[in-house]
């Protein structure tokens, strides 16, 4: 009964998700976009939960519901609220992404069946690592184990691609240190009008 | 056929949400568009991961003591690895989207386009000349 | 001066608890959902919304972009460090098994030191992108707003 | 030492990866710069002691966190990608004594500690993403290397602000083709249930019929296909080498579209394996037209370019061109000539964006217009450009001729005449544009209002000429670097794993 | 009964779905978008009793504060400009909607 | 000081109700955190009343019983007019004089307001809150002073 | 000194002398005389190896292993010492001559001009005494891009397009057509040493051979056969000096030298005999050989002429080849040197009468033979010679070219060869006849100033320009009467 | 006991899933933003903590309960904020509320000024 009733959220849920991507494409208001972009992502987490994915959610959510959002809303605040021209068909968009979906369509057919416990990614190194984890790392949540442990280099990768994106972003956007060092003075975000001052900024 | 519908419906949704989110990125002139196009695209791609390591009947993979079908960890700790990239990526795409406005005044590829073709030309007339 | 009362009052109230509950995340990874990763984004999104409520300049106050340039690049030394400990005392790169008297302490030790890096370079780099969109000077006209 | 040497693989990218976050905590200056060398010639060190030791005594495998793969990520280097290895290391060695100058000169001194712990991080990436066995690392390192890559494209924006669109246009469809490699590794692990290249490579032959591994396939081609510019997915490449920085061009071109080439070639053949039917239909008929069309298009294009980065961006495109046909004519000349081009090409490329930048820190942007008369106030620097220029046309006794007689071999073993002819034509509108630059620094008249200009600095010009004495040593004496090629395209074909 | 919980957060979601789609104004989608938030903490609540595994109310309680910041975030960036000009209503009429 | 150990005391509990673990391990991990978390709070300058209000003493549970009944009640009128076919509603906007003498009464009342469905306090102005109302009933039951009565009453002790 | 260490020279002398040209630069008169010392010394190892040759040896020289069994070797054969000795022989003579003709008309540029002269002449000991046709290969690519800043020396709009159809052409069929024949022959045969006899025998499908012959004579751009000819009147722009480089020191001699190699050494003349596949070169060349001489007898432009001259005068030898016979080949090689000594003369007179007259065109050189007398006798001769009437050495290879086509019973050809004479005649004759017969316009032209013999009423170039062609004239009479040894020393090379 | 405990949790449920729908229902039936506010908040107010209280008494005293206690906290605390929030924002930039007579607008007319 659980399984029916978690298939059934699967489908509502990525259903909406059809929507709301739709509906992203189509809006041009992009804070709204935003905001649906944030909704989004905590509908894609809520169904990684439904699919036991709990530390995916917990990080898609964090990720995409948080950071992504506010990174998205900085960059329009420095740049424009509204996409300018309507959206219009493009052909050869399309046939790239029937293409693309043809071919994952064609491999579908031979896929292991959803929620398949035979499937053959099941038998070949899961097994070892859900016995290691209990047994040689002594970790009660086998995705650490895998994380932190048996596929810890990629986590390595992983925090040299964030340190990558800190750089990346210092790199161009960041303030020189002169600006910050000798000009601590000057005001710096959007608004900086000397007329106005915002009160959020000035509170407390 | 029922079954093969239930069977594969999650990636057939999957799918289409993926399709969606490339189209964007093709067909999108916004610089910002563009890029919530790709996080769509992706996000997608991470659902095809995270259902194809769900078991019916299982669980999360978190040693509970008792004995229990747990869904495929491995997929998740790779997904896991890809948000961060995705977040990485997106972050350096905004940066990138940000410059770009500064420089060139608009986040529209028309516009912008335009103002490099100009550029090219003036620059190819000074060649031919 | 009382125009964002609430959320001041609020926030204030949250923030605390925001930041001990990415501690707890940190540290909680091995029994249930979370690690370094998921923590550092919770740690600086506490930043965030302190920042989006008392101010950007008041938040590099509290995190200067000095503190954070270093902390950026610490959390990735740690782990390679971690790694190289390895090679050090006998095992292979990011080998955790020789780091303690035991495999599985060693486990322990390396598991809690790494997700300590990621952690830690995660919430740095975070809120260093943050402060960096949000503490930009727009050079562009305004006639888009 | 002999610990040195026991984790020469681990440390080959360790090393250069604990270096990038040292470099962002230093002070500026030189120190930045000095680390970068430091680390590259230690990387270059580490390359070289790998690849005689594969020569040596066999494969090397190297257990990441000693967990046995397929459960742990395994570092297995083997003679192909020691050689991809040797080849990123030393043109990053070779590109750091020639970067200090011209980075000083066009990047914002405030930021060279960002842009030197960028440049490692991207050094890191590409040395990880060769030499690791397992598929889903390729995916990580790769895109330390490309998020970096994107940096540092974009740091060319203070010279022009297209460099940033570039940066943008090469993120977009770096991270699509990103995408599209996840994709296909997920198709292939959901049916096998691994990640690891060997095992992989084990697991798939009972699996040829099925669909989730052909399409899985194509996601890894298309993917990677995207990041190593396979025509016509190349559009990012001609204004991303461009608007880069001069020394980040050198890098990029000479190394970060090889490493996608690898990865290719590892999964075509290791993984997969020219047997299998649907592999065989794709060298035939997706990878001959392309790779025709890619050198036919790449130098047509290169022809009309005067923007002289971006001519020679245009023929990087045609020259991967080479490499993709190399793959597709499917035999061990045509493959030697990919895996020698992968060499080949990084010395040529890497000496003609060299010369550009030193033509850049005096005259600024480079355009046909611009050099005119140069070769007579420049002439080291232009000398340079012509050995590379022949090298790139493939006259014989420069490494390019080398690249393509193996290539014509193959294409002439499997009586693909028509095949042999097209490469020897392209190669004569690599001429052309060429000479185009021949003719107008050295035949043409200094466009008015230029003053003299001074020859570029010893420092960047010892460097330049180390690689086009490159070009033509290798070229005259090409028995190390064929025979090792030789042997990395008999071992591919020769059975596969 | 988790079931019948569960499927009514399920329409619920989806109505505030459509309320988020059609605005007509930005703050009708933040307000559609909040609530939905609130929905998705409780939905991952209800999932967790229907699947037996309760303890992963970490992930709610993380939804509730991504939700809010999230929230607040949109807000402030949206409202930087107007607090510097106070002339164009109309413009803000549009910008609003 | 008093509020530091008050604010570290409940941030201690927070810990050790969230975690379940009481090894000697993550226990001193929770100490060290809490430490880190006072040592930033401290940085951000949260220290004061507002952070940590112990001075509402135990009225607040009072009231909060209270609330929770005002809540109940007004939910119910709000759903009767949503499920209402003919939808009746008249919106208006009110003024409600707040008599709270320090930011944090004046923030549950209002809050309070909010939370009570049909009336949501939009702006404060001065000692005013600014209501939006669905009806002049639900805005009266703010109006009548009742609410404000009670939270000023948990400021005075 | 050892015969490798001479073999090594050959290459070493004219690059050695070009970077001493180039650290001379700035004084002319040193750069001038590093340029003829280097001349004359690589002359005098050049005719040091001469010897051995003709003794029967053949010294070798393995520079490196390129890829495996292919190596860059050279190796000393009969017919590459003959085109080793006119190429180093005649270089001393246009050296001298290219001083008179540098400085009597202030070109720029001239330290460049010898620093290539002396890479080209280079290469061309690298061409003559390839051991393999890869070796070869290289050093015919090596000659023309050493050559092209020759061609293009004068820097102009004219020069630089002239130059461009030179290198296209050259290059474009070495690369397009030359390169895809030696990677088959060297698919076909395992090797690309040049072999007596051949080396594809047996090793590649008979009716394949005249499809890779035609890719080796139209890959062989720098013979000129119709129809990529272009690149010689195009690069008619060059200073004189480079003119004759071109056509009778260097480039186009590689190439015709390049066809017989092939010829004998890659295919092997019995092979070809055997087979027929040269059959139908001897058309082209035919074809060629007249339709040039119509060309030439059309231009009024002396170097113009000169130029469609050369090309007909390169399918002699490419008959030669195509007969397939000893004594066609033996006529061919002969013809490298007679022609090369015809050419050589008949261009420093062009370029002697541009000195003194800055005349180009055929039509205003009448009359001009009585005030240049050495000049138009010099051209005399190398017309004579190379129309091939006796004493002059032109003579002979046209011979043997006539009874190798009786020998193969090709009447035909032996009617071409007799039109073409007969052409030759028309094309060459006329310019002697207007020089010496016709009385000159009025006003008289004045020579350079400086010009020595004035005072006898001469208007001559300077004496640089002068002794050169008459020396080379006088060589095509002294031939003559040495052939007999050049035909015995390179009779080993057909068996 | 037992039973007592799931009838009384699944009426909470079933309360709070209704207030939840009703809610929803309101923000699609409402005419406009600031009417929509109220509906909004019968979702986040009762029908949220209805439906935990229903998942605490389901899970009796244990870490779940502690952790659905923290969450109805959040809400608590979070929700009215987040709605006040939405609705200043679209007061200060001059969203006019719709129904509303004249004189409650000119009453609470925005002044930007004074805001300062
Ligand atoms: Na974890
Ligand atoms: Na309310």
């Amino acid at each position: 009964m659980g399984a029916e009733m978690i298939t059934i959220v699967n489908i509502v849920l990525l259903t909406m998700l059809c929507f709301s991507a739709v509906a992203i494409m189509l809006l041009r208001h992009l804070f709204a976009v935003a905001a649906l972009t944030g909704a989004f992502s905590l509908l894609s987490a809520g169904l990684l939960v439904a699919l036991d994915a709990v530390d995916v959610a917990f990080t898609e959510a964090a990720v995409g519901g948080g950071i992504s959002t506010v990174l998205m809303l900085g960059t329009l605040a420095l740049t424009q609220r509204r996409e300018h021209r309507p959206p219009r068909f493009s052909l050869p968009a399309l046939l790239v992404v029937i293409a693309t979906g043809g071919a994952l369509i064609y491999a579908t057919s031979d896929m292991p069946a959803y929620g398949d416990p035979n499937a053959p990614a099941l038998q070949h190194v899961v097994p070892v690592y859900i016995e290691g984890s209990r047994n040689d790392i002594g970790v009660p949540n086998i995705v650490t184990s895998i994380l932190a442990s048996y596929r810890g280099y990629d986590t390595l990768g992983e925090v040299a691609v964030i340190f990558t994106a800190g750089i990346g972003v210092m790199f161009l956007l960041g303030r020189r240190r002169e600006d910050e060092d000798d000009e601590g003075m000057v005001r710096h975000g959007p608004g900086n009008d000397p007329e106005s001052s915002e009160p959020e900024e000035t509170a407390s | 056929m029922l079954d093969a519908i239930l069977a594969h419906y999650n990636y057939w949704l999957i799918i289409i949400l993926m399709m969606i989110g490339l189209y964007i990125v093709i067909s999108r002139g916004n610089l910002v568009k563009k890029i919530v196009g790709l996080n769509i695209f992706q996000t997608s791609v991470f659902l095809l991961y995270i259902t194809l390591a769900k078991v019916t009947g299982g669980t999360a993979p978190i040693l509970t003591g008792k004995p229990e079908i747990f869904s495929n960890p491995l997929p998740h700790v790779l997904i896991l690895t890809a948000i961060v990239v995705g977040i990485a990526t997106t972050a350096l795409g905004f940066a990138l989207v940000v410059r770009i406005r500064e420089s060139y005044g608009s986040i529209e590829e028309d516009d912008i386009l335009a103002a490099e073709r100009a550029e090219e030309e003036i620059a190819v007339k000074e060649a031919l000349s | 001066m009382k125009h964002h009362l609430i959320l001041r009052v609020v926030s204030k109230l949250l923030i605390p608890f925001i930041l001990l509950f990415a501690l707890y995340v940190q540290f909680h990874g091995d029994y249930g959902p979370g690690g370094g990763f998921q923590a550092g984004v919770l740690f600086a999104s506490a930043f965030i919304l302190y920042a989006l409520i008392f101010g950007v300049d008041n938040a590099r106050e509290v995190l200067p972009s000095k503190a954070l340039r270093f902390l950026v690049p610490v959390g990735l030394i740690i782990y390679a460090l971690t790694g190289f400990a390895g090679i050090v005392m006998g095992g292979k790169f990011l080998d955790y098994d020789v780091l303690a008297q035991d495999p599985q302490h060693g486990q322990h030790l390396g598991i809690l030191v790494i997700e300590f890096g990621v952690g830690t370079t995660v919430a740095a780099v975070m809120v260093t992108i943050f402060y960096a969109y949000a503490g930009r000077t727009r050079d562009v006209d305004d006639e888009d707003w | 030492m002999s610990l040195l040497f026991e984790h020469m693989a681990a440390l080959q990218v360790a090393v250069p990866l604990l270096s990038a976050p040292v470099c962002s905590l230093l002070r500026g200056g030189r120190q930045p710069w000095f680390l970068a060398l430091a680390v590259s010639w230690f990387a270059f060190f580490a390359s070289i002691s790998l690849l005689i030791q594969v020569l040596d005594s066999g494969d090397i495998s190297y257990h990441m966190g000693n967990w046995a793969p397929p459960f742990g990520i395994e570092y297995r280097v083997d003679a192909i990608n020691a050689f991809v290895l040797l080849i990123i290391s030393g043109i990053s060695a070779v590109a750091l004594p020639y970067a200090r100058l011209s980075v000083a000169h066009e990047v914002d001194p405030r930021r060279h500690g960002q842009f030197y712990t960028a440049y490692l991080l991207c050094l890191t990436g590409l040395l990880g993403g060769t030499i690791t066995g397992d598929a889903f690392n390729i995916f990580v390192f790769l895109e330390i290397s490309s998020l970096s890559a994107y940096v540092l494209v974009a740091a060319g924006a203070r010279q022009d602000r297209r460099a940033l669109t570039a940066a943008y246009n090469y993120l977009v469809l770096g991270t699509v083709g990103a995408t599209f490699f996840v994709i296909g590794i997920g198709l292939l692990y959901m049916v096998t249930g691994t990640l690891n290249i060997t095992d992989l490579a084990e697991r798939l032959p009972p699996l040829v019929d099925n669909r989730a591994v052909q399409a899985g396939f194509a996601f890894i081609i298309v993917g990677m296909g995207l990041k190593l510019a396979m025509f016509p997915m190349h559009t990012w490449l001609p204004n991303a080498y461009t608007y880069a920085p001069s020394t980040v061009t050198v890098f990029l071109a000479s190394t970060a579209t090889k490493v996608s080439v690898y990865v290719v070639l590892r999964f075509l053949f290791t993984v997969f394996g020219p047997s299998y039917g649907f592999v065989g239909l794709t060298f035939e008929y997706i990878f001959l037209p392309l790779a025709i069309l890619a050198m036919f298009i790449g130098s047509a294009a290169a022809i009309y370019q005067t923007n002289l980065k971006r001519l020679f961006a245009y023929s990087s495109v045609a020259q991967l061109g080479y490499m993709v046909l190399g793959i597709a004519l499917g035999n061990v000349a045509g493959l030697t000539a990919t895996v020698l081009h992968l060499f080949n090409h990084a010395l040529m490329k890497g000496a003609l964006f060299m010369a550009l930048g030193c033509v850049a820190l005096r005259i600024g942007a480079v355009s046909i217009n611009g050099v005119r008369g140069l070769g007579r106030e420049m002439p080291w620097t232009f000398a340079a450009i012509a050995g590379a220029g022949l090298s790139l046309i493939g006259v014989p006794s420069t490494v390019g001729f080398i690249s393509k007689w193996y290539l014509i071999l193959g294409a002439l073993e499997n009586g693909w005449w028509p095949v042999a002819v097209l490469i020897v034509a392209s190669s004569l509108l690599a001429v052309i544009y060429v000479w185009k630059i021949i003719e107008a620094a050295y035949f043409g008249a200094a466009p008015e209002g230029r003053g003299p200009v001074s020859e570029a600095p010893l420092e960047m010009l010892a460097p330049l000429w180390l690689m086009v004495v490159a070009n033509f040593y290798f070229g005259i004496d090409a028995d190390l670097t064929t025979s090792v090629a030789g042997k990395v395209a008999a071992t591919f074909l020769g059975g596969g794993s | 009964m988790f079931i019948g919980a569960t499927a009514a957060l399920l329409v619920a979601m989806a109505l505030t779905l459509i309320r988020a789609f059609a605005g007509p104004t930005l703050f009708d989608r933040v307000l559609a978008v909040n609530s939905f938030g609130t929905k998705t903490v409780l939905l991952i609540g209800a999932l967790g009793f229907l699947t037996d595994r309760p303890e992963f109310l970490d992930i709610a309680l993380l939804y509730a504060l991504v939700n809010f910041i999230g929230t607040i975030a949109v807000l402030k960036f949206f409202r930087y400009r107007n607090l510097g000009l106070s002339s164009a209503e109309s413009a803000d009429r549009e910008e609003i909607d | 000081m008093v509020h530091i150990v008050g604010l570290g005391a409940s941030l201690f509990g927070f810990w050790l109700l969230m975690s379940g673990h009481f090894g000697p391990l993550l226990i001193s991990l929770g100490g060290a955190s809490v430490l880190l978390v006072l040592y930033i709070a401290h940085r951000m300058d949260l220290y004061d009343r507002e952070t940590f209000p112990m001075h509402l003493k135990g009225w607040i549970f009072g009231y909060w019983g209270w609330l929770a009944k005002e809540v109940f009640k007004a939910n119910i009128d709000v759903a009767k007019i949503v499920l209402a076919p003919s939808l009746p509603i008249s919106p208006r906007v009110v003024r409600v004089k707040a008599t709270q003498k320090t930011d944090l009464g004046m923030v549950i009342f209002a809050n309070s307001i909010t939370l009570t469905p049909g009336t949501v306090a939009v702006d404060i102005e001065g000692d005013e809150i600014i209501v939006h109302a669905l009806s002049q009933e639900l805005a009266d039951g703010v109006l009548n002073g009742d609410m404000d009565g009670r939270v000023t009453a948990l400021e005075e002790r | 000194m050892s015969t490798e260490m001479a073999l090594a020279l050959t290459l070493l002398i004219p690059s050695l002398g070009g970077i001493a040209i180039a650290w001379a630069g700035r004084y002319p008169n040193l750069r001038e005389a590093v340029t003829l010392i280097t001349a004359s010394v690589l002359f005098a190892v050049v005719i040091s190896l001469l010897q051995q040759v003709a003794d029967g040896g053949a010294p070798t020289l393995m520079l490196i292993e390129v890829l495996p069994g292919l190596p860059l070797m050279l190796k000393v054969e009969p017919l590459g010492m003959l085109f080793g000795c006119v190429a180093s022989g005649l270089w001393i003579v246009n050296s001298l001559y290219s001083f008179g003709y540098m400085r009597g008309t202030n070109e720029t540029n001239q330290t460049r001009f010898y620093i290539c002269f002396a890479i080209a002449i280079a290469s061309s000991m690298g061409i003559a005494f390839a051991g393999n046709m890869f070796t070869l290969f290289i050093f015919y690519e090596i000659l023309t891009i050493s050559t092209y800043p020759l061609v293009a020396h004068k820097q102009n709009a004219e020069a630089r397009s002239g130059a461009r159809l030179y290198l296209g052409l050259l290059i474009g069929t070495s690369i397009g057509f030359q390169l895809v024949a030696i990677i088959w022959t060297w698919v076909a045969a395992g090797t690309l040493d040049f072999t007596i006899g051949g080396i594809l025998r047996d090793k590649i499908d008979p009716t394949m051979l005249p499809i890779l012959l035609a890719l080796y004579m139209f890959g062989i751009g720098k013979a000129a056969l119709m129809p990529f000819h272009r690149w010689l009147p195009a690069a008619m722009v060059a200073p004189t000096p480079v003119s004759a480089l071109l056509h009778a020191v260097a480039v186009v001699k590689a190439g015709v030298f390049t066809v017989l190699k092939v010829v004998i050494y890659i295919f092997g003349i019995e092979l070809l005999s055997e087979t027929g596949a040269s059959g139908w070169l001897i058309w082209v060349a035919s074809f060629t050989l007249l339709a040039a001489s119509l060309v030439a007898i059309s231009k009024d432009n002396l170097k113009a002429r000169l130029a469609y001259s050369t090309i007909s005068q390169l399918s002699y030898i490419i008959l030669g080849a195509a007969l397939a016979s000893s004594l066609g080949v033996l006529g061919g090689a002969l013809h490298i040197a007679t022609h090369a000594l015809g050419k050589i003369t008949l261009f420093m007179c062009a370029g002697a009468i541009y000195v003194a007259t800055h005349k180009t065109e055929i039509s205003d050189m009448q009359g001009l033979g009585r005030v240049m007398p050495f000049t138009f006798a010099a051209f005399c001769i190398g017309a004579l010679s190379i129309i091939g009437l006796p004493p002059f050495a032109g003579s002979w290879s046209k011979w043997y070219l006539a009874l190798a086509a009786a020998d193969t019973g090709m009447v035909l050809v032996i009617a071409v060869l007799m039109i073409s004479s007969l052409l030759n005649v028309a094309y060459l004759m006329p310019v002697v006849a207007r020089g010496f017969f016709r009385p000159a316009p009025a006003p008289q032209p004045v020579g350079a100033a400086v010009a020595p013999g004035a005072r006898f009423g001469l208007a001559e170039a300077p004496l640089l320009c002068v002794i050169p062609p008459c020396l080379t004239a006088l060589g095509c009479l002294v031939l003559f009467f040495y052939a007999d040894e050049v035909v015995d020393l390179l009779r080993p090379i057909v068996g | 006991m037992e039973m007592i405990l799931d009838i009384a949790s699944g009426a909470f449920l079933a309360a709070g899933s209704f207030l939840v729908l009703v809610g929803t229902i309101g923000m699609l039936r409402l005419p406009d933003f600031f009417t929509r506010l109220h509906a909004a908040g019968i979702t986040d107010t009762l029908g949220a903590e209805l439906l935990l209280i229903g998942m605490m008494l389901q899970a009796g005293f244990s870490l779940v309960t502690v952790k659905l206690i923290l969450i109805s906290l959040f809400i608590f605390f979070t929700s009215p904020t987040a709605t006040h929030a939405v609705a200043n924002a679209a007061r200060t930039m001059g969203l006019k509320p719709a129904l509303v007579s004249d004189e409650d607008i000119e009453a609470t007319s925005v002044r930007r000024g004074s805001a300062k």
